[in-house]
């Protein structure tokens, strides 16, 4: 690190092999890294303790810059995977990192599975509306009207709403901000990471090179201050006249409910089964 | 000009064969003054210029370089609230106190 | 350089990603099959196509072109230090390399023909922008190599920018052939 | 993507225009061309311009194009389309393939044309998305669970991709089965001239409607010729389709005999009419003591070597299969039969080798060299010369 | 037919083909196909514009006792081969039935984004709480402690309520009957076949050869009962005092809105892009 | 299913006590006692028992036991654990094993150890799902996308299913990949008296821990012997694992040296161990003229035409893999050097016959014998006896 | 005795070799009277004797018979409330007014 | 039958789906692994094993077993007129048939020894439920095949049936054994 000041996110960062990163200038990739870094430090979790296991994507980059266990594992899959490792040692801090399109597009079931199992995994969703690797196709988030390479003349395709969908899934904590808002994506994620049972935090992002040119939204500092303008946290949409509620990105935990979780209660099983020998 | 997109693909993403830049003393330094003397120092290997530090530091203590790159044009104007840390995507800024 | 008998030229075109040369590399090969020679045209998909070096490559013959991948070339162009340095030794002996001195500031090489020039400096100099640097150079390359007519590279560039950037470009093109010009003389 | 460009060019049909193409959009037009006229597909490089230039071309035309949640989506969509009366395909590579395989094995077994394009990648899993390969070649035959035969064409220039995009439409429709058109990175990705052939020299074969009664009507007639009628749905012949093994009607059986009735259809429609599937190019083979045997890009430096092998005075040929699947037995028999030696590059850890050891029988292990190359780079005309010398 | 007396529904049965059919004694499986059927009747859709589509499982074998188009697809794949049908005949209806495992458990992707699109398409899921097909192991939607041959203990796994998740995903009809209400079901699917966007029915059914006989619920009179009695409907549920509604099986429409459909927006495109031209 | 009475009596250790076993329970008990803790999976037929056994046992033994939303889950379940320390497996049949293609492929290219056993039903798609078939032979070979070599068994009783599960898991732990085994319906779903050997007489495999300093551990080092350390997650070695070619650190790269290590590694590994890897019977070969190549339950049908024929005086001998792949290229080729005839009865239409094919290059078309059934049915011994003197 | 269940398994059901037994006439219509008499016409063919049509009949007009298999006990009784016809699983009885 | 020097017995044991069959396939191979043989057991999973006919095999050999499919029957066992209509016409020349007169009333064959008794009704009357028809079957069979030991089949059964129902099954094992005396002399 030499001669560069020892910043606390630095021990966390597989600094000397893999930077700087692949992202294109702007991107909210980094910006939610460094919040979901700061969480754990914040909650000082040990580095060997935590899995991050990633999809395939722009976004599902991110474990090869940290130092935890990392997983860069297959398109829309990441959630198996991440069961996989948390069912076997549940001691862990099990975080997927995902894309709009890696979470809700191929890997739609999975998702939706591990909400009603509620397995104790913290799921980060970087919506940025496209898929950024592929080189900007619509997404299952891709707003309609707007363009993608697949949907040249303007999206006819209807949205998810990745927390409605995960609350009808029986997710037992769901939130969302937005890369801009970092100070409240740390929050969250550290509540979704300390929450016993399955989270999902979906952090509108930008993606300033792909969906932001094929838009023409300008450069990602103009696409953060849309974030800012069009936002509005939960309780302040309830204030807002029905018309300008339309649109708005609302921010805001969801569903932060305690329910019994899935390797507790395999763990209660296998007691009784002891027991009973 | 065409105003098609340059993608990047997928797998496209990959740097091996940099070199461990971390070690290396960073000839920009001096531009935004030493780090034991600037409230903020800006790592510029890492910066990609995107702008986004200028454009949210609550007290404008940041200007843009004609290329783009940041550096600190105020530094009596510091607060250390680290907004630029938290929205710098390259982890290349920081504002904390020292 | 001058057509023999059966020909194969090989042009990369190397910069960083926003230098559109993915476009200038279209265009010449775009020209070469108004020519009427056979062409491919590779782009790089790799860690380059944004940041990093960035490259495409043209391969212009009267032959059919079997081994479609560029390995020696007759020209490089370079926009970046660092493309220049990665692609220069696989210039062919007496081959061509032309430089933008903007941004190339290093060029060591024996037995090829330099060309200096600060091309997007002149650009924003002369053309008001740096975006037509790429057909700044590209002309410039043109004229240089005679890899294409003239006449093909013209119609090719007005066939593929949009409407709105004909002129800019047509201005850039003679001010390319301009500075090659200067150059031979 | 030129494709406004070509639009613009191929507008004046029967006009021959020499256009720069890419590999990717030449599959696509060529399926265009060819009338397919639906499109269901996921995004993956190094295919994703046939799914955006689909995208752009077909609402245009009042085909169908959407992008599906997933690849198996997709297929399933595509089959959907294709029992309903579309000329239906989609575009993918190796992951996306594995996905796929399920449904492969579907529209094989129900007999219903599609086209698939694989373009290939480098590697197992995620691998190298951006890099040549020609992992695939096995999978595309033996990738689906069960045993039903395939159809494969692997073009080695754009304008052959084109070509070969029509003929794998036309041959999935004449017979009924799932149809892949395999390319390698290096061809999707690469611009060539190409003088875009008059569509009209092109046969396009299109589905017979059924004049039978419903009643009468056999989804699966046993005394069917190939390009007997067959019905869509919703056009009065309520059949039923089912991923069973099925009877003449396709109802569901266990019956024996009606199991091998079908499962000998499957195979016998492909291996009797080998003559009409296979395409092989025979490169320099006169008098040649060595021959190379490839496929695709390795083709090309294959060409670009025999070529200097042959000014050199070296007796050297090469064998191209355009059709890989049914794998071209008798004739590359009859090819290998008068070589000494023969050399197999691919880009691989070794597939086609397999059966060109099972068909040059007369030759000793000795006389078939193996080259393979697996790091993401091409096998250069170099190399094969210099292995041409070699085995001299 | 000869001596039977001709029932309306014996039209759209290939009778002398494929019955007595394969379902088991009490199966509800032959009484959802009956209301689907009678629904159609009295819709007066000619069989040659309906296509019937299933997936694999005890319930995915309907189609072939019925004279439609009719496809016997993949486990879980019913909806994709649907949505093919639909989009390039748009002018058929297009009906899937499903069972609870092949539509939620491994077709649960394709689920949620046809209910995303809002593509016309009635998806009639035969919930029977197992995979009766396979011989009894536990769906998504077994309940919790029964037991299934792969959850000898009882189940300790969470189950979806399809509707929420039908409606978290974005579908415009979704509602819930049972086997028992057979009228129900009838107006319900005829109301959703009507419908012109996804619509969704979800049948509470009985499997008493193998759920029944695992968790000794008796045989279908009995099964079938306890659907009578255990359910409520949706105006109903309102009534109840907070401590009796835990258990109750809600029945009626949750939702039936009028949204832009997916076939109509894509022709709305086609027909732009032609006069543009 | 009989689990909870072999549970009584294995519960005796070291007693030798002959049970009753169907295939499918030998499978599950054969991976339990080679330690398996781990099971996800998604039940289909005819594979289903295995999962309910698991679900059974795996919870009393503190293992681990989770039903999947799908078979993709399931793989990437069963590897996520594997990589956490697990030793892990999933039990399908062929449209299971078709999606499975894509995970199978990561777990070779991870070097991620785990366990498929993949019991066969007929036909391509739904096919036959209770009916016998060897269908996917090859689709364990080349069904993944890329290349990557595979580990495949094939016992043929309910015995050699135990044993070589057993074995199954141990290869995987030691060569680090996804081992598939492979069962045929009857074999699956049959039961037979079988005496259960003394599991200490088997050596199980177990990872060894690295020593080395976290900074030092390198995941895929390239001077690795078989059975060398490897980390699992959570223990204090913080590494990398991608589906994207890496490097010995397991970082992905493009460089085409380590693209090309990396890939040989995983060939390598396979073809320099053949002889370890690959287990063949020899059935009455003394003196044979004739040949029979089968496995699985086909080589059961041989056997006894074999001892029929030998009876006759025919000379007549089996050759069975219990390994398929690697194909034991060298033991067959040995095998049949000496024969005149080679019979290859298969119920598929001719997958291993491909490879016989292959070796046999001293035989012309004329003695290299096919025989496939893809009806559903067996081939029996009559046929297989017939067919003996047919060419005798 | 064993509790086990015979499962029936995926691709058992399927039945190719039954007689197309719509045609036939069937014995045991006497028992319920035929059908130009009685309300309720039961196809014994297809009857799998579940007990649900007597189980649910509003009136109690269908009884059991020892077998297990339906049979109309009260004809008088019977409304034609098609209630026995919608809950058959096996379209095995109709009540409909003729 | 009594026993070769080296032997192989094939019993199919057939019937509907609700009758029992597979549990008493399953005890007569464990009899038969109790007396030391070797054995196979196979169910069918087809079409039958609900409503039509189901059928259980078990070969019993003093050899190994190579190919596991019953083809000729050393014994049938017959308890639905579908079933034995359907596997009749396999049962060995000499071979033995069983057939339960309660639901099969047409049995016409040759060369076959046939034993005709209203299994199910016997139960029904001697031992108050039809449930153990299975066991009474099964161990009348056994009797008249010893296909193995009397004191195998019982420890099987022991073993195999739920504690509770243990009584009512020995009982009808013993009123089977009753039944095939008789029938014998
Ligand atoms: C099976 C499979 N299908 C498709 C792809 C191609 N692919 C890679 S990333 C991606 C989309 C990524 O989008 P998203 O998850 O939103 O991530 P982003 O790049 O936007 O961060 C696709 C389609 C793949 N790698 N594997
Ligand atoms: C890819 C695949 N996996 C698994 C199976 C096996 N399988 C067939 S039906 C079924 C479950 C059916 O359950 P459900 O959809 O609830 O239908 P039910 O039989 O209960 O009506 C399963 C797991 C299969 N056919 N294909
Ligand atoms: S393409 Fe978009 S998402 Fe991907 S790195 Fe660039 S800006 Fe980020
Ligand atoms: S720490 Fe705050 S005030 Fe200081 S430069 Fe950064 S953003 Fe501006
Ligand atoms: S935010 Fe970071 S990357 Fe962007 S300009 Fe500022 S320091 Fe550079
Ligand atoms: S197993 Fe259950 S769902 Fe399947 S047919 Fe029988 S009763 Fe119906
Ligand atoms: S029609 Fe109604 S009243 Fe008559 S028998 Fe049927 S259920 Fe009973
Ligand atoms: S409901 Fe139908 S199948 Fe059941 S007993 Fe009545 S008539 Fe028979
Ligand atoms: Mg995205
Ligand atoms: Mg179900």
């Amino acid at each position: 690190m030499a001669k560069i000041p020892q910043k606390r996110i630095h021990k966390y960062l597989r600094h000397n092999k893999k930077f700087p990163h692949v992202w294109c200038p702007g991107c909210s990739n980094g910006i939610v890294l460094g919040a979901i870094i700061r969480a754990i430090d914040e909650l000082k979790i040990e580095r060997d303790d935590i899995a991050m296991v990633s999809g395939i994507g722009c976004s599902s980059r991110m474990p090869v810059y940290v130092d935890f266990n990392t997983l860069h594992s297959l398109h829309g899959r990441a959630i198996p995977f991440a069961t996989g490792i948390k069912f076997f040692k549940p001691h862990m801090k099990v975080i997927v990192v995902t894309g709009d399109g890696d979470s809700t597009a191929i890997g739609g079931n999975h998702f939706i599975h591990a909400a009603r199992r509620n397995i104790d995994i913290t799921v980060v969703i970087v919506n940025n509306n496209i898929y950024g690797m592929t080189g900007g196709q619509y997404s299952p988030c891709t707003p309609h009207d707007d363009v993608a390479t697949t949907m040249p003349y303007g999206n006819i395709d209807n949205t998810f709403d990745i927390c409605k969908l995960a609350i009808g899934a029986g997710a037992s904590f769901v939130g969302r901000t937005t890369a801009y808002h970092a100070i409240e994506a740390q929050q969250m994620i550290k509540k979704a990471v300390s929450h016993n049972g399955f989270s999902v935090v979906e952090v509108v992002s930008a993606c300033p090179v792909i969906y932001g040119r094929l838009n023409k939204k300008g450069g990602a500092p103009e696409m953060m201050t849309e974030m800012k303008e069009n936002s509005i946290t939960l309780k302040g949409i309830d204030k807002l006249p029905a018309d300008k509620k339309e649109g708005k990105i609302i921010r805001g935990i969801f569903i932060d409910e305690k329910r019994p979780e899935f390797n507790d209660k395999y763990q209660q099983l296998v007691d009784h089964l002891k027991e009973k020998k | 000009m065409s105003e098609k997109i340059e993608r990047h693909r997928e797998g496209a993403i990959i740097k091996d064969d940099l070199p461990e830049k971390m070690e290396v003393e960073i000839n920009e330094v001096n531009t935004s003054g030493d780090y034991k003397e600037s409230p903020v120092y800006i790592y510029y290997t890492w910066c990609k210029k995107c702008g986004i530090c200028v454009e949210f530091c609550p007290t404008h203590c940041l200007g843009s370089k004609p290329d783009g790159s940041p550096f600190v044009e105020h530094p009596e104007k510091c607060i250390h609230c680290e907004t630029c840390d938290r929205l710098c995507p390259d982890f290349a800024i920081t504002g904390a106190k020292r | 350089m001058s057509k023999k008998e059966s020909f194969r030229t090989e042009i990369r075109l190397s910069g960083s990603g926003g230098q559109g040369l993915m476009l200038a590399g279209h265009i010449l090969a775009d020209a070469s099959v108004i020519d009427g020679y056979r062409v491919t045209l590779s782009k790089s998909y790799g860690p380059e196509s944004r940041g990093g070096a960035s490259r495409t490559d043209v391969i212009i013959s009267d032959e059919e072109i079997y081994y479609p991948e560029a390995t020696r070339f007759d020209c490089l162009l370079a926009l970046m230090q660092e493309a220049c340095d990665k692609y220069v030794y696989d210039v062919k002996t007496k081959g061509i390399l032309i430089v933008d001195t903007t941004h190339v500031k290093n060029v060591s090489v024996m037995n090829t023909k330099v060309y200096e020039l600060p091309f997007t400096n002149i650009a924003k100099e002369k053309l008001g922008s740096v975006l037509p640097t790429n057909i700044l150079t590209l002309s410039f390359l043109v004229k240089i190599t005679k890899a294409v007519s003239l006449e093909s590279l013209e119609q090719a560039i007005r066939e593929t920018v949009k409407p709105a950037f004909v002129d800019l470009n047509i201005k850039a093109m003679n001010l390319g052939y301009e500075l090659a010009d200067n150059y031979e003389k | 993507m030129t494709t406004k460009k070509t639009e613009k060019k191929s507008g004046k049909k029967n006009v021959k225009k020499r256009v720069l193409l890419q590999g990717n959009e030449a599959a696509a037009l060529g399926a265009l061309d060819a009338g397919v006229n639906f499109f269901a597909g996921y995004p993956i490089t190094p295919s994703t311009e046939i799914a955006e230039i689909m995208a752009t071309e077909l609402p245009k035309r009042g085909g169908k194009f959407v992008q599906m949640e997933d690849e198996i989506a997709s297929i399933c969509t595509v089959i959907g389309g294709s029992l309903a009366g579309a000329k239906a395909m989609t575009a993918t590579s190796g992951p996306g393939f594995s996905l796929m395989q399920e449904g492969i094995g579907f529209a094989k077994i129900t007999e219903t044309p599609c086209l698939i394009v694989n373009v290939q990648r480098g590697g197992p899993s995620t691998g190298l998305p951006t890099k040549p390969s020609q992992g695939d070649i096995m999978a595309t035959r033996w990738g689906s669970h069960g045993d039903a035969p395939a159809i494969v064409l692997y073009p080695h220039t754009v304008k052959e991709t084109y070509e070969l995009a029509i003929r794998a439409v036309n041959l999935a429709e004449k017979y009924r089965t799932c149809v892949v058109l395999l390319l390698d990175e290096v061809i999707g990705h690469m611009s060539e001239a190409v003088t875009l052939p008059d569509v009209s020299k092109y046969r396009v074969v299109n589905r017979i409607k059924p004049n039978v009664p419903p009643e009468w009507y056999k989804h699966y007639d046993e005394n069917q010729k190939y390009l007997s009628p067959v019905a869509s749905y919703g056009e009065g012949y309520r059949f039923h389709v089912t991923g069973l093994v099925h009877d003449a009607y396709g109802f569901p059986t266990n019956n024996s005999n009606e199991a091998a009735i079908m499962m000998h259809r499957l195979k016998k429609k492909i291996t009797f009419n080998i003559r009409d599937l296979v395409q092989i190019e025979s490169f320099h083979m006169e008098e040649a003591e060595i021959a190379i045997f490839a496929a695709g890009i390795v083709a090309r430096s294959a060409k670009q070597a025999v070529i200097k092998a042959r000014k050199e005075g070296i007796k050297v040929g090469l064998i191209r299969p355009m059709t890989i699947w049914p794998f071209p037995d008798d004739a590359v028999r009859k090819m290998l039969k008068n070589v000494e030696t023969v050399i197999v590059p691919e880009l691989n850890q070794g597939q086609m080798i397999h059966e060109i050891e099972r068909l040059a029988k007369d030759k000793d292990d000795g006389k078939i060299i193996k080259m393979q190359m697996v790091n993401g780079e091409l096998i250069t005309p170099t190399q094969i010369l210099h292995k041409i010398k070699e085995v001299n």
